[in-house]
């Protein structure tokens, strides 16, 4: 069974590990949101320097809002609105939040793409 | 500067680059994946390609005979054409020609009889098959 | 002219899918940039609950309607890596040679349509006039102009006949002679430089730090190409990432142009290289684990990141396309630009909306 | 009596000739192309569609400005046929093109309005070499009035090439083609889509398009007038310069309107003093 190498990181620890490895030269392709279970999300945060990856494994339960680390990397900006929209994750201190209608509208209120709860945004 | 003259000045001589359509049809590759037909007197109904679709556009009555594909969802990919047991499915090497209303592929077969019934099968068979030549 | 808001699109002529900038314009110079996405979304990931893992080839197949067949084959590769299938040395050098071909055709599109955005419309009809030629392959050999479909978890359902592969290199020449007529226009030509050197620049750093991808991190000078990866056949094809120092559009146009050419290369090499044999394998299961994969698309890196649970549906895909990475670039390269220049910057990023919303 | 008559021709030909102007112009891009392109005809198609169409409008304004620019566009044609005086001419048409930025300007649409900043522009940028060359007539024949300058005895083109020259940079301009089409531009392809004339529509887009052919006609008319000792002369010499407009569209790109004004005035005010310095140390 192949497995992705990750660093386990908390809420409070994300944004530090992230300026961590955006001065140390790496470069941030992208974020991917899990719905692992009824009571937990999983973020994952990849990054890349010069083909090689690492990725940040961030686990946290539903209905708590993760800090934003686009104050840190602006390049984040669309991937955390993208995941407010499909998964109704809210995170605080994101300088540009388009409040879960970047692709929806705005009557929109639940979360299409969680697959265990229809959960509504925050 | 303008490195672009010789080249329009070459088509103002040259050759057409573009068909007048309607009128002259570039002939069909033989590979293309056009229009599904069932040559529905082999189908034996087993839904294989129902079930392989991507886009489930294909739905089988196995009591009645019945094979419909919806060409509004089929993507003409082809999987159903491998994946059918008999080889009944096939591509037309065109498309499928422009309709003015929505109109399904239905084709009327026999399903295949548990082996005792086989004979009063046979004898409905024919009668089928005049009617999904429509 | 004070200062106005104008509506840059859902729908503008100059551009190809549905993206809104609403731009903050004083005098015919852009301030500000706000984009609003969303008119083409569709939740194709969300398909993976319901739609099983060798149905999901030709959906993901559909998320970009210009390089289906390059998420079809990142989308494979990841489910034969995490199932250990291995793939025949054929199907790999065929899977190269369909992609290299989605390759060129995608930026003689962009190069057509980049023309059209600085008001070349010559040049753009001489570009999509020869696009048609690999169109015209790509039906020929895999049954359709765009949406080959070849791509199998395992190897790839079509071949390439000796006649074909002949044929093949026949019409390539054509299309590089073509294209070469072209270069002196697209790399020299007084206007065209006129409007796309200086424009939209984009730092190295800048690129970097906003994580752009493919042609736009290369036209900033960054030497980053998945092809490098070697993936697929690419470990026994001599191959180089293009780069261009300055980071305006000039240099993301010559990037493109010139990986048109080399592209025509990278396909004559994988013809001549390619060895006889199967080009599918057999596999029982289904996958389980989880893993990123990333390719080379036209537009930049393509990542995928799947996982399963032993089932045949996927629990999770996630796709980030190219153009999802070049969007915060091109809102730091508007700013300070001409009104005019606006659509000669949007497309130098090449955007593709339907990718980006998937 | 026989000016009217010439002048009331004119104004029912100039339409007539434009449009199939405009066709060919069409056909022979299509070949450069390497496409079929429209029927010849299709011009005049279009327009007997639109005139054909409902109605709508922003205001009344616009609809008001619409007639003003094809009336004025008329009249200076026809004052062009009855061998007026071109300085009359000149302001007949400039009222016509400025009542097109009028409209534009009525209507709050955005691109509307930048569209009718550019013709404004473009206008200023046109109008000056313009009228340099009626000064250059003047300088040439001693008169203002197109009758006078037909009784000329040689070509005008060679005592007046530059200024020839400049007029081409007013017919590109008038012409909307590469690298002028700023304001609008044939197809839709452009920032503005269709700049000064997007908020038109139905019968008045038909119009405007009507009044484009006029417009044509006179430019075209004016580059005649350096060949006016024979018929021949003159077809030659306006087919070479339409010819030499559309391959100018097809080899250049669109540029912007501050590159316009720096290479119109500087070039185009340089040529035109040369040239009349040159006709009036000549004549003296």
């Amino acid at each position: 069974m192949k497995t992705l190498d990750t660093i386990t990181v908390t809420p409070e620890t994300v944004v530090g590990e992230v300026a961590k490895l955006v001065t140390s030269g790496w470069r941030m392709i992208t974020m991917s949101c899990v719905d692992l279970s009824p009571e937990q999300f999983e973020v994952l945060y990849h990054f890349d320097k010069e083909l090689a990856e690492t990725h940040l494994r961030l686990t946290f339960p539903k209905g708590m809002a993760i800090p934003s680390v686009t104050p840190t990397l602006f390049m984040a900006v669309l991937v955390e609105n993208e995941i407010k929209d499909h998964f109704g994750v809210c995170f605080d201190g994101l300088p540009l939040d388009f409040d879960g209608k970047l692709y929806l509208e705005e009557e929109v209120k639940a979360t299409p793409f969680c697959k265990y709860s229809t959960g509504t945004k925050q | 500067m303008a490195f672009m003259t010789g080249n329009v000045l070459r088509n103002l001589m040259g050759k057409y680059s573009t068909r007048l359509y309607p009128i002259e049809i570039r002939p069909a590759f033989e590979a293309y994946r056009g229009e599904l037909y069932n040559e529905i007197e082999k189908c034996i109904f087993c839904q294989s390609c129902a079930r392989k679709c991507p886009s489930q556009c294909i739905s089988i009555d196995k009591e009645a005979g019945l094979w419909t594909c919806d060409p509004f969802a089929c993507v003409y990919c082809g999987i159903c054409v491998e994946a059918c047991p008999v080889n009944c499915l096939h591509m037309k090497s065109t498309h499928r020609h422009v309709a003015t209303e929505r109109e399904m592929i239905e084709q009327k077969g026999t399903p295949p009889k548990p082996k005792k019934k086989a004979a009063d099968g046979e004898a409905a068979a024919p009668a089928a098959e005049k009617k999904a030549k429509k | 002219m004070a200062r106005t808001i104008i509506p840059f699109g859902p729908q503008h002529p100059v551009l190809p899918e549905p993206i809104h900038l609403k731009l903050v314009v004083e005098d015919e110079i852009v301030k500000e940039a706000l984009p609003q996405l969303g008119y083409v979304h569709r939740g194709l990931e969300k398909l993976t609950e319901i739609r099983d893992f060798n149905q999901m080839i030709q959906i993901v197949e559909r998320v970009c309607g210009i390089c289906s067949k390059i998420h079809a084959m990142c989308f494979c590769q990841g489910v034969e890596e995490m199932m250990g299938i291995e793939v025949p040395e054929r199907a790999k050098f065929l899977r190269v040679i369909w992609s290299e071909l989605h390759r060129i055709h995608s930026h003689l599109l962009w190069l057509g349509l980049y023309a059209d955005a600085f008001g070349f419309e010559s040049v753009f009809m001489q570009f999509w006039r020869i696009r048609e030629k690999i169109m015209d392959i790509n039906e020929a050999t895999a049954g359709n102009r765009v949406i080959v479909s070849v791509n199998v978890v395992g190897g790839t359902r079509a071949d390439l006949s000796p006649e074909q592969c002949n044929w093949i290199l026949q019409e390539l020449d054509w299309v590089e002679k073509e294209t070469k007529r072209l270069q002196a226009v697209m790399l020299d030509d007084y206007t065209v430089k006129k409007r796309t050197v200086g424009v939209g620049v984009l730092t190295r750093e800048q690129a970097y730090a906003l994580g752009a991808a493919g042609p736009t991190l290369r036209g900033s000078g960054v030497a980053q190409d998945m092809r490098q990866f070697k993936y697929a056949a690419f470990d026994k094809i001599d191959f180089a990432p293009v780069t261009a120092p300055d980071g305006d559009c000039y240099s993301r146009g010559k990037v493109r142009f010139l990986e048109t050419l080399q592209s025509v290369d990278l396909v004559r090499q994988a013809i001549s290289r390619m060895p006889q044999g199967e080009i599918a394998t057999k596999f029982k299961g289904n996958p389980e684990g989880e893993l990123v994969t990333r390719v080379e698309q036209p537009r930049g890196e393509l990542l995928y990141y799947l996982k399963g649970n032993g089932t045949k549906f996927l629990e999770r895909v996630r796709i980030r396309t190219p153009t999802f990475a070049n969007i915060p670039p091109l809102l730091a390269m508007l700013p300070g630009c001409e009104l005019a220049d606006v659509p000669v910057i949007a497309l130098s990023i090449d955007p593709c909306i339907s990718c980006t919303e998937r | 009596m026989t000016a009217i008559i010439l002048g009331i021709i004119g104004i029912l030909l100039a339409p007539v000739l434009g449009g199939l102007i405009a066709g060919l112009d069409r056909k022979v891009t299509a070949r450069m192309q390497s496409r079929f392109g429209p029927p010849i005809l299709q011009p005049f198609y279009d327009v007997f569609k639109l005139f054909g169409k409902e109605p709508a409008i922003v205001n009344v304004w616009q609809v008001f400005c619409a007639y003003v620019y094809v009336a004025s566009a008329a009249i200076s044609v026809g004052l062009l046929f009855a061998g007026g005086d071109l300085l009359l001419l000149f302001f007949v048409q400039a009222v016509g093109a400025v009542f097109l930025v009028f409209g534009a300007l009525a209507a709050p649409s955005p691109y509307s309005q930048v569209g009718a900043h550019r013709e404004l522009l473009q206008i200023l940028a046109y109008e000056p070499l313009i009228i340099l060359v009626f000064v250059g007539f003047y300088l040439a024949t001693g008169s203002f009035k197109v009758a006078d300058i037909l009784a000329h005895n040689q070509p005008l083109l060679l005592q007046m090439p530059l200024l020839f020259l400049v007029l081409g940079y007013a017919l590109t301009i008038k012409l909307r083609k590469s690298p002028f089409d700023l304001s609008t531009s044939h197809h839709g392809h452009q920032e503005l889509v269709k700049g000064v004339l997007i908020e038109y529509s139905g019968p008045y887009l038909a119009l405007v398009e009507v009044a484009h052919w006029y417009e044509t006609v006179l430019v075209l008319g004016l580059c005649a007038l350096f060949w006016h000792t024979s018929i021949f002369g003159m077809a030659i010499l306006l087919a070479v310069t339409y010819f030499a407009e559309v391959l100018l569209d097809n080899v250049t790109a669109r540029m912007t309107w501050r590159w316009m004004l720096g290479y119109v005035w500087g070039i185009g005010l340089a040529m035109s003093a040369v040239n009349l310095v040159w006709i009036s140390f000549k004549g003296a």
